[in-house]
């Protein structure tokens, strides 16, 4: 919004409005909002696939202190989101008919700026982009910004690596048999595969393959794990359907897994007790400490199921340290990342439910703020 | 009868023209009380009820601008940018000001003044679908669109998108 | 969808589903919808904004005896739509941006099969057309289905000619002042204009403006007239914000008024009734009966409020012959052109509310079959 | 646990897989239980109540195909064809069938037979947002994308834009 055009449209309101000489109040000038940078700690962005129509879909921008809405993105084609490590970037991988529902088909990168939620530039790249219940590890980014990793899916799979400053397709990554792009440092993504094992594709400084190693990491025929996992010190957690949390170091130069441990113990497992909803981990970088959707009378078909109950446990001694309630069940959960953390959990209302880590109890819900609300970023 | 009210959230449009008896027509604007029947036609049931307002009235200016029965608003029609990242003057981050607009003719109860306030559309994203906020008002066909407001007025926008209204005040009524 | 392709599919399944040997319920094949030709008489098609999203938005094809979705039409940004008098399109006024909310706009009037639901054709049309709550006289169709006219509104009122069978823009015709295009005849469409007169267009064979006459109608400053009327018999009827109808007589060579009348009583007005609604009025043409939306405690504010009351007049004398009652407040009513005909009238929770005229009564609903329903059309 | 259920209508898909195992945990399958809370997420909310069914039951077929709680849906997720101008085995005028589809095995309790269905979607138009369905079964993650029911299956549609799905028979599971 230039300001040459706000005052064109100043003037044309003052050409229909004759003024009066004593108002008590003063004539407003419109105007246009742009958020703060660096972006508050606690600024959380939701994505909502808007399934009742799925087209035209937006993430929604909210200060979840104030519990407000701040602004929203349009998207297309309920397109997965990313945050750039500098905070000042919102990236969306959006797919574009040129009828809506029909005609030629458009697979962007869209650039977004933080503060004036505005698109600054786009990229078109392959249109292969994944049509899936949006998944975090969809779209990634390199930890220096260099590298966008796009997550495509024909229903083979591979990687779309674009190169940011120079605003090009890098390379496009096959992956078959694996599925997603977890990032990796700065020029590394990994991809959990159907044979059980973590995949990891290093690039060289031009975005090309240059290296590739797998990690054994579980049994997908007895103990398939949950693809939606959490990052904390260079190890990705993920859980199996009943509780075994499997991690895999990626922080050397070769990957190692880490001692498998259990959600609960033998009693709770008894009782059913389990894991389950979309993205149903979390993890508070600054405490260590790891937030889990769980459900009682578990069975293989409820691990995508929301839940009411948040467990919270501590990465380090990996035992359970305590229990959040969610008012209303939750289906997808994200951490902020500063020392006063809030927990934020979308409720199945297209609310989203916010917890204090600091006093460990509910802060209160932001009611019906999206349609289909399956993610939530944070800076 | 709210019943209009309780449709079509921000789909209509309205002008309160600036005659004394459009200026006594625009005292009479009924307002959106939360209904709970409707919630796909509704939102200002999901919103009514939010305890966190966008602003608190500020002196000479009383209300509630995140609310619906707040006085600037006796001629709007729409979603409310202050529940969109906007403010009661400005445009959410991102949301261009409609370069054409209309007006309303609103009684402050603080000074007893009535106040032309214009709403100018928010436009280039969709439909915020906030508090959903509708005032009934004096409103003429089609046939004369500048005092209608069944019309997108994004027409003045680089995208005719839709997405929150604002009420700004443009003086007193003569 | 081809024969080859319905084939690919099977064979694909096929190969994915081992088939045993003595299935009791045999082996479907799958397939594809076709609606019939002629349409059936009460087959009708519901206008819906999709007022929270409004960028894809649809016509939803209902069966309303049966209470049952036919299909749908998915259209952009709140479309108009209009149906050929042939029975054989449905025609609709999109507007297409390249990135949904943002970018290169398109306006297109696209030509839709009533039985195949697909896509015919479409015509790129002036980057002009009227966004409004869905106006019905915003697209019509002339009475030998050779020109479409397409309602522009920028704000400066124009009228877009679609010549059909050339696959053109005919014209483009301004109408300073004036809204709409009602059609009349074969080569005429009216306007109605701020003057309180009613404007008539003639075209030539070409689709050019031929001629333009004037009818004085009413008084817009005292008693306007509200722009949604309907027409019966060649002649089109409004009503005023206070329920005094006026008609012009438009099949003649020459536009006349028609002596005006009141849908209320003297007692009636006092009471406060009044006429109110979108699609306010409909009419039965096999019965020459009329239909309107009547609220009471009527002021001019509520000229545009739903109602449950449903007032039927007999239009050769001009008197109130009955009664409906909708158990929901309805908006926009339509009436099916057959000897046993249904009124059909959008309520505010999204549902069609199903009136049977020859039995005279309420005769169901077909609930939540929209999110914005805001025109109904029928054959 | 129903809730799930209550949650994105049709955006999740499920195979059932033949293995004898998964046959077990296909016939335990739940459904979708009429809510009343969410409508914006359950639209199956505002149809479990419809009176006149799309379609009735056929001899060895029984049950209502245009309700979740029909056989052959014990592994669907999505918006049901036959509430969207579709059967069982086709779908709405004009909307395309997906090549690619995946398949569950249900139980029959008329000739108490295991049958192979396979779910196909109706693409090319957007949601039809009428009878969503879902029923759980067994799933496995994106890394098996056959087996994966969160993916839109219209990928072997001229657009992968979906609309419903559609329940066909393809054999007894052996």
């Amino acid at each position: 919004m230039s300001i040459r055009r706000l005052a064109a449209a100043a003037a044309l309101v003052g050409a229909l409005a004759p003024v009066g000489a004593h108002a008590t109040l003063p004539e407003d000038t419109l105007g246009q909002e742009t958020l703060p940078f660096p972006p508050e700690p606690h600024r959380a962005y939701i994505v909502d696939m808007e399934f009742e129509n799925m087209v035209a879909t937006r993430v929604t921008v909210i200060d979840p202190d104030a519990k407000r809405m701040l602004g929203m993105i349009p998207t297309g084609g309920a397109a997965p989101a990313a945050l750039s490590r500098d905070g000042k970037r919102v990236y969306t991988a959006d797919i574009f008919y040129s009828r809506y529902t029909r005609g030629t088909r458009t697979d962007v990168l869209t650039a977004w700026d933080t503060s004036k939620l505005e698109p600054l530039w786009e990229l078109e790249i392959p249109t292969k982009r994944a049509s899936t219940i949006v998944q975090r590890d969809a779209l990634g980014v390199s930890d220096d910004d260099r590298f966008v990793y796009v997550f495509n899916l024909t229903p083979s799979t591979s990687v779309t690596v674009v190169d940011v400053p120079a605003r090009t397709v890098a390379s496009e990554i096959a992956i078959p048999g694996c599925a997603l792009n977890y990032p990796v440092g700065k020029r590394r993504f990994a991809s959990m595969c159907g044979d059980g094992t973590l995949q990891l594709i290093t690039l060289d400084e031009a975005g090309k393959e240059a290296a590739r190693d797998k990690l054994a990491l579980f049994d997908p025929n007895r103990k398939p794990l949950i693809e939606r996992g959490v990052v904390h010190a260079g190890v990705y957690y993920f859980t199996t359907l009943d509780g075994m949390v499997h991690g895999a170091d990626l922080a050397g130069d070769k990957p190692k897994a880490i001692e498998p441990w259990s959600l609960v113990t033998d009693d709770e497992r008894k009782a059913g007790w389990a894991p389950g909803g979309w993205q149903l981990m979390a993890v508070s970088p600054k405490s260590g400490r790891l937030y889990v959707l769980m459900h009682p009378d578990h069975h293989d078909g409820l691990w995508e199921d929301p839940s009411t109950q948040i467990w919270v446990y501590d990465l380090k001694t990996r035992s359970k340290v305590g229990t959040l309630e969610s008012p209303a069940p939750v289906w997808s959960l994200r951490a902020t990342s500063d020392d006063k953390p809030l927990l934020l959990g979308t409720n199945i209302e297209g609310g989203l439910e916010v917890f204090d880590l600091t006093a460990g109890k509910h802060a209160g819900t932001l009611p019906k703020i999206a349609k289909t609300p399956v993610q939530v970023l944070t800076h | 009868m709210k019943l209009l009210d309780r449709l079509f959230e921000g789909s209509t449009r309205r002008m309160a023209a600036v005659t004394s008896r459009r200026t006594a027509l625009a005292r009479i604007g009924s307002w959106v009380v939360a209904g709970s029947a409707l919630p796909l036609l509704l939102p200002i049931d999901r919103v009514a009820g939010r305890a966190d307002a966008a602003e608190a009235g500020r002196p000479g200016d009383p209300g509630d601008p995140s609310k619906c029965d707040y006085w600037r608003y006796c001629s709007i029609d729409g979603f409310l940018c202050t529940c969109c990242g906007g403010s009661i003057n400005t445009c959410p981050p991102g949301a261009e000001v409609s370069l054409v607009t209309w007006v309303g003719t609103c009684h402050n109860p603080a000074d007893d003044k009535d106040y032309i306030v214009a709403y100018n559309d928010c436009c280039g994203k969709h439909s915020c679908a906030q508090c959903a906020c509708t005032r009934n008002d004096s409103e003429q066909p089609m046939y004369r669109p500048f005092n209608n407001n069944d019309i997108n007025w994004c027409l003045g926008a680089k995208a005719n998108v839709y997405n929150c209204t604002v009420a700004v005040i443009r003086g007193v009524a003569s």
